[in-house]
């Protein structure tokens, strides 16, 4: 797995190199071009911002964005700030991204190692169901949340993130367990371990490179999600988007862009945090499973 | 004769298990996806319009959808969004995951650089993004202040170029991610075979358009499946960046069918559209998996 | 009744029979190996004694028990696979004692088990590697130490050393045979390599498209072959087959061909039989294995019936040991194995000296020996 | 009562120990005022009831002028855990009273005396079947225009209160090189703009017949083409930038001097406030030229959700201190718009405020009170958005105005 620091054996030459190197920086650019807006505004006076030149630095550096943003912007009646929300999110994301990862571990290992007849058609069914545009399924959704007793709670939001993110865990595990050598898990039968054993000790210690990659999609979408968590989640126990939404989206009044900046970044952080930390392994992890088709 | 020993309580439990496991995979799957299909299948034939409603119209909902010139500029605006959105992100992701896999230095930093954007949602990138976009306050007007007078950048503003605005935010936020699958692929590719297609001769240009880039046949793959995927779903972009406008130059069939369905009150013309869209995606999708899984086995 | 019995065992999928009718009985102590092409049903005859695959039809009984359905860790059975299949996030002691732990065995009795069984495959040092640090060679006697050490009533092998090199290859080999004969343990053994089943086996199954063509010993096989496919499948070079008519005179037969000029050759057919005699005027095949058509000095002198034939050499493959040499009777290639300082030189005349009482003859169309 | 929604009910009453309707003696506010002002002003109300001992769970849900909020209450009607009471908009109002989803306030209103002080324009949207169903907040008028006194002076405008008048006022701002109107391009504003065009072109009555009974005829006339031809000449002199514009930028235009006019809500006035501005010295507003005596208006209301009985307790304490003079004029005051009752006295109201209050009384005496196409007061949902898909395509150039009335017919009859 070194391989996914080590280039390809190609030459190029110096003046294809410069080139390359330009291009590259130019992207890098273009890639950074919004998030420096928004950092760049939010440490500015909101005059500073409507007196235009949105690429300016500060003339006056100011933190007041920020701190307002976490703790004291109006979301609701009360000017509590993005913090409590950040929370919600949190309770909602790990449980959620937990079970649909498991899961379609679970999944993808029956799909590649306990085959049955029909199995490819399930499996095509699951992948299809990725494709479901969300807007459709919101009404039937509330009342299936409504009878099930989980409408307004942060359980009935995990529920219905696992139910529309199972489609992607089991295909980045199918894949990847695709390629894991069938002959380990029989080995393991004969040496006597049951279904769950031959998962949890042969092929889950094997899976970190896929599971990197799961969880970061199952993190970024839930996390970034807003139809869903402003639909099935009760006032107080709404998750972050909701809660930046209510901040940017105020309907009269002052726009304090800077404290929305601020805010969008602070709702942001995580889900950047993750890519930062976990980036490392993604290419590794797509390498590993899910671009074999 | 020995005995014959029945297939034993564990065994018989081990066939069943992994069956079991999957099972309530599906039956979610069965219910809150393919159930609410039916379920909007069946709206769609029903005079639904606030909530719900079961009174049966036949096909009314569909013949007033073809009749509405706003449903047609979606689909219009789909096909070009789709199209150009895929097509650039492949070609830009391509061309990064190649430079990049030039031992380049610095790809460390590089490559989360890329790749962040998919990690942040239009509810957050949105303002910037507009911003950045408006003549008056974004890269025009910067421009400007820099001196150069002349420069004109005002798509979004145009509604013959409003829909290029858009493919422009969603390539940046998924080009990077389509480098990824492309570098992983990249880096899966045997480098002994182009230690020989070099020794053959071939330079770096025929080297990639006839070894390299053949043999990415399942990144290509994989990335079409999300991009259209992640162009069908495309919502939170246009509510952010065009609201649909100028006019309704940007309006996407996710965007049709939710403004129908909710604002509208006109829940049965929305659920025809989400029909439609959702045969269309099976057009495309169904020859796809067919193909790719039958090839597999 | 053996020690371990394969009963009339069929496997279908769906409605493509891939086994037919299989029965072979295995004594206690014996090294069965089943060769054949890949796709012959070896393999998953082996799963199906394992237990990883199930048995359409027929039985399988381990010490008369009949273990259809019975799980493979039940079977007492130990299987050691072509990739090895060692858990990677083990080390090589977890890996060896992993079966014991999944049977209960308490922790100081794996240990003893795992330290006698590294002893004595000599990898005690390796215990606390990971199998990604370990060489093929090591990997391939971790793979039975993980066997070994489960003190099974079978052992299989599935094709365990195709992915060694060729003198690590001949090593294990041997190494495997003395186990066999100091453990005295019953082995299935699936190769597709006929030297591998020659060597090591007691007795040999050649199996091709589903079917167990010869089952016999070693010996048998490689003199007897039961069909064309078994006497071309062992030996290499193969055995060289040559299309004859058959001339009856009297009590003697002969089996007329051509050298490479056209000339009539006429080969003595020894101790023919009344089977062999009914083909009369007719062609069969005769087959004849590279080491009984020599060079005259090399013959085998203990047999009376050396023929000696004059034919054009084409090739001469020195081996070191033997050199081979390639000439054509009967309008094909024939294989001889001569002496290293045999004097044949390509593009000239030599003398072959056939030795018939090695011949065996088949009937072209069925391809069934003709006994 | 529908069908549909006794269904719903149905199951919701026996989830109603399981989840979701608040706690006895909390009241749930569905709502989507999270902007400083409005919120803080929301706040009073909360406070208010918590001096009665009412808890508030706030579930506040911004964007798109209430429509997101609204999405959020069909999931949560849909889910059987409806809230307790909404903030809600006109035709929206009727659809759920229609559906028998929401409370009975008579004995409220009765109590004290709402139909005696609530405009009768007004009550259409609050009243259904002969019951009050929800208890509205404000009354916005919506054609408003908001001019910059200084550019205007500088040209030597005057407020125009004629078409004509607006007309040469304009051109002479155009002459002048000033953005003679600010606009944003988002279709609500377009069609806030073209209700007020609409209304100068044809008069109270062509108004009620195109947009509140939907006559085919007047939507096809002559008149409704001159109001589409009008909307292309605001169209010719709002400035390049007009597309996606929110409308408070649009506003901003108008404080800083870098455009004349700008035809918004009332809402506009607090960014004037905000920005320190002055009524009748910084800053004008007057009728949309042609609508002098004419009011257009949307009203925010808190309907209340029939939790399976009779209006609760907590329902009818948030409902009369909704209609409470006191929040009225407090909550009005902070908001720009004017309070929902006629009573309230003007003595804490701003100069415009003041004008809208005298305008509101005389137009709901005169008859001349209609409710804004724009804002969800004329006609339902579906036709409202149909009209804002012809007014925004034509008003960016997609066809002229003749093909604009063709549009308007066929989109109406489609929505119907």
């Amino acid at each position: 797995m070194a391989a996914a620091t080590q280039g390809t054996a190609i030459r190029t030459g110096r003046v294809a190199r410069t080139f390359i190197y330009l291009v590259l920086l130019l992207f890098a650019l273009f890639y950074m071009l919004p998030l420096y807006v928004m950092l760049v505004n939010s440490v500015k006076p909101l005059s500073e911002i409507t007196g235009g030149g949105m690429m300016n630095l500060p003339e006056i550096w100011t933190v007041e964005p920020w701190r307002k943003a976490w703790s004291e912007a109006q979301i609701g009646v009360q000017p509590t700030g993005l913090k409590p929300y950040f929370w919600n999110s949190i309770k909602m994301v790990v449980p959620a991204v937990a079970m649909s990862t498991i899961l379609g571990a679970l999944n993808g290992y029956v799909l590649t190692k306990w085959r049955f007849r029909g199995d490819t058609i399930l499996f095509g069914l699951m992948l299809f169901a990725c494709f479901i545009p969300f807007q459709i399924v919101l009404i039937p959704m509330a009342r299936v949340l409504g009878v099930l007793g989980l409408a307004g709670s942060t359980w009935g939001l995990v529920l219905v993130h696992l139910v529309y993110g199972i489609g992607f865990t089991t295909l980045y595990f199918r894949n990847y367990y695709a390629a894991f050598p069938t002959e380990l898990v029989r080995a393991a039968q004969i040496d006597g371990a049951g279904f769950f054993q031959i998962f949890w000790r042969i092929l889950l210690p094997s899976s970190g490179p896929i599971a990197v990659v799961s969880i970061i999609w199952q993190f970024t979408n839930i996390w970034n999600d807003f139809l869903f968590g402003a639909s099935f989640a009760a006032g107080n126990g709404a998750p972050m988007t909701v809660a930046l939404n209510n901040l940017v989206q105020s309907s009269t009044g002052v726009k304090e862009y800077n404290v929305h900046f601020a805010g969008a970044i602070l709702a942001a952080t995580p889900t950047l945090l993750v890519y930062i930390v976990a980036g490392r392994y993604f290419v590794r992890g797509l390498m590993a499973g899910s671009v074999k088709g | 004769m020995a005995a014959r020993a029945e297939a034993d309580l564990r065994t018989r439990l081990q066939n069943w298990i992994p069956k079991l496991v999957l099972s309530p995979s599906l039956a979610m799957i069965f219910v809150f996806v393919y159930g609410f299909i039916l379920f909007t299948l069946y709206l769609s034939f029903t005079d639904s319009r606030m909530l719900p409603s079961f009174g049966w119209v036949g096909l009314e909902n569909y013949s007033k959808l073809w009749r509405l010139s706003h449903w047609e500029i979606s689909l219009t605006n789909m096909g070009i969004f789709a199209g150009l959105y895929i097509v650039v992100c492949t070609v830009i992701g391509l061309m990064l995951a190649i430079f990049l896999d030039q031992k380049i230095r610095g790809e460390g930093v590089l490559r989360p650089l890329y790749l962040y954007p998919m990690a942040l949602s239009f509810i957050v990138t949105g303002t910037a993004w507009k911003w950045f976009l408006d003549p008056g306050i974004g890269l025009e007007n910067t421009m400007h202040l820099w001196g150069w007078e002349s420069f004109s950048f005002n798509w979004i503003k145009d509604r013959n170029y409003a829909i290029y605005c858009l493919v422009l935010a969603a390539v940046w936020q998924t080009s990077g991610f389509v480098m990824a699958m492309f570098l992983a692929g990249l880096r899966g590719i045997d480098n002994e075979i182009l230690k020989a297609a070099q020794m053959d001769g071939a330079s770096n240009w025929n080297l990639y358009r006839r070894i390299i880039i053949p043999q990415l046949r399942p990144a290509f793959l994989s990335a079409f499946v999300i991009l259209a995927h992640l162009a069908i779903k495309t919502f939170d972009l246009v509510i952010a960046l065009t609201g649909g406008g100028p006019g309704r130059a940007t309006e996407l069939p996710a965007t049709f069918m939710y403004s129908y369905t909710f604002t509208r009150n006109q829940m049965g013309i929305g659920a025809a559209s989400a029909v439609i869209m959702l045969m269309t995606i099976a057009a495309i999708m169904i020859p796809y998996l067919y193909a790719e899984l039958r090839e597999r086995k | 009744m053996g020690f371990l019995d394969i009963r009339n065992a069929t496997k279908s999928y769906g409605a493509v029979e891939v086994l037919h009718n299989v029965d072979i009985n295995v004594e206690e102590g014996e090294f069965l190996v089943l060769v054949g092409p890949s796709g012959c049903g070896k393999s998953t005859l082996l799963n199906m004694i394992a237990g990883l695959e199930d048995i359409t039809s027929g039985d399988i009984a381990i010490r008369d028990r009949v273990v259809n359905g019975v799980h493979p860790s039940k079977r007492n059975i130990a299987m050691v696979f072509q990739s090895y299949a060692l858990y990677p996030n083990m080390t090589v002691g977890q890996n060896i004692t992993f079966g014991l732990e999944m049977h209960g065995v308490p922790k100081p009795e794996r240990e003893k088990a795992m330290a006698e069984v590294a002893k004595l495959l000599q990898i005690e040092e390796l215990l606390g590697r990971k199998p990604g640090q370990l060489s093929g060679g090591q990997r391939q006697r971790v793979a039975m130490g993980r066997a070994l050490v489960r003190k099974p009533d079978v052992f299989l092998f599935d094709e365990p050393l195709s992915n060694l090199d060729a003198k690590l290859r001949v090593d294990m080999r041997t190494e495997i045979k003395k186990l066999h004969q100091t453990l005295g343990t019953t082995i299935v053994y699936v190769t597709h390599d006929q030297i591998e089943a020659m060597t090591l086996s007691t007795r040999i199954a050649v199996m091709n498209d589903g079917y167990v063509q010869q089952l016999g010993s070693p010996k048998e096989i490689y003199d007897n072959p039961a069909n064309l496919f078994v006497a071309t499948f062992m030996g290499s070079p193969s055995m060289n087959l040559i299309q004859v008519k058959l001339r009856v005179e009297a009590e003697a037969a002969f089996a007329d061909t051509t050298d490479d000029q056209g000339g009539k050759v006429s080969l003595p057919v020894c101790g023919a039989s009344a089977a062999l005699k009914s083909y009369k005027g007719q062609t069969v095949t005769l087959g004849l294995r590279p080491e009984a058509l020599t060079d005259v000095e090399g013959a085998d002198h203990r047999s009376d019936h050396v023929e000696k034939v004059q034919s054009m050499v084409t090739v001469t493959e020195p081996a070191g040991s033997d050199t081979f040499v390639t000439t054509t009777f009967g309008g094909t290639n024939c294989v001889a194995r001569m002496r290293a300082d045999a004097d044949v030189h390509p593009g000239q005349r030599a003398e072959f000296a056939f030795n018939m009482e090695k011949a065996v003859l088949f009937d072209p169309k069925s391809g069934k020996r003709i006994v | 009562m529908n069908k549909t929604y006794k269904h719903l009910k149905l199951s919701a009453a026996a989830l109603a120990l399981s989840v979701g309707v608040a706690q006895a003696a909390d009241v749930e506010v569905l709502h989507w005022w999270t902007s400083g002002g409005e919120a803080a002003a929301l706040n009073v109300l909360k406070q208010d009831l918590e001096g009665q001992g009412i808890g508030w769970q706030d579930m506040p849900v911004a964007g798109g002028g209430g429509t997101e909020a609204m999405t959020v209450l069909r999931a949560r009607v849909t889910a059987g855990n409806a809230p307790t009471a909404v903030q809600m908009l006109g035709f929206d109002i009727l659809d759920w009273a229609k559906e028998g989803a929401l409370a009975d306030l008579n004995a409220t209103a009765a109590a004290e005396g709402w139909d005696a002080v609530v405009p009768e324009a007004l009550q259409a949207f609050a009243k259904h079947d002969g019951k009050w169903i929800s208890a509205p907040v404000n009354v916005h008028s919506t054609n408003w225009v908001w001019a910059n006194k200084a550019v205007l002076d500088a040209n030597g405008i005057s407020a125009p209160t004629t078409w004509e008048e607006f007309v040469a006022a304009v051109e002479t701002l155009h002459d002048a090189g000033v953005t003679a109107i600010a606009h944003g391009g988002q279709a609500w504003q377009d069609a806030t703009v073209f209700d007020a065009v609409a209304m100068s072109t044809g008069g109270p009555d062509f108004y009620k017949a195109a947009f509140i009974d939907l006559d085919p005829t007047a939507l096809g006339s002559d008149t409704m083409k001159e109001a589409f031809d009008r909307m292309a000449f605001i169209r010719d002199h709002v400035d390049e930038n007009f597309s996606g514009r929110d409308w408070n930028l649009a506003t901003a235009m108008v404080i800083n001097g870098e455009a004349g006019f700008q035809m918004m809500g009332d809402w506009a006035k607090g960014e004037f406030l905000n920005a320190g501005k002055v009524p009748g010295e910084d800053f004008l507003c007057f009728r949309f030229p042609g609508t002098g005596s004419q009011v257009t208006f949307n009203a925010d209301q808190f309907a209340m959700f029939d939790q399976g009985g009779p209006v609760s307790a907590e329902q009818a304490a948030l409902a009369s201190a909704i209609l409470s003079p006191s929040f009225q004029s407090a909550f009005n005051v902070v908001k720009g718009s004017v309070p929902a009752r006629t009573d309230v006295s003007d003595e804490a109201f701003d100069a415009c405020a003041k004008q809208g209050m005298k305008d509101l009384a005389a137009a709901s005496a005169s008859g001349n009170l209609f409710g804004s196409m724009a804002h969800g007061h004329a006609a339902p949902a579906s036709v409202k958005n149909a009209i804002y898909d012809v007014v925004t395509a034509h008003f960016n150039g997609e066809y002229d105005s003749a093909t604009a009335v063709t549009e308007l017919v066929e989109a109406v009859s489609i929505a119907q």
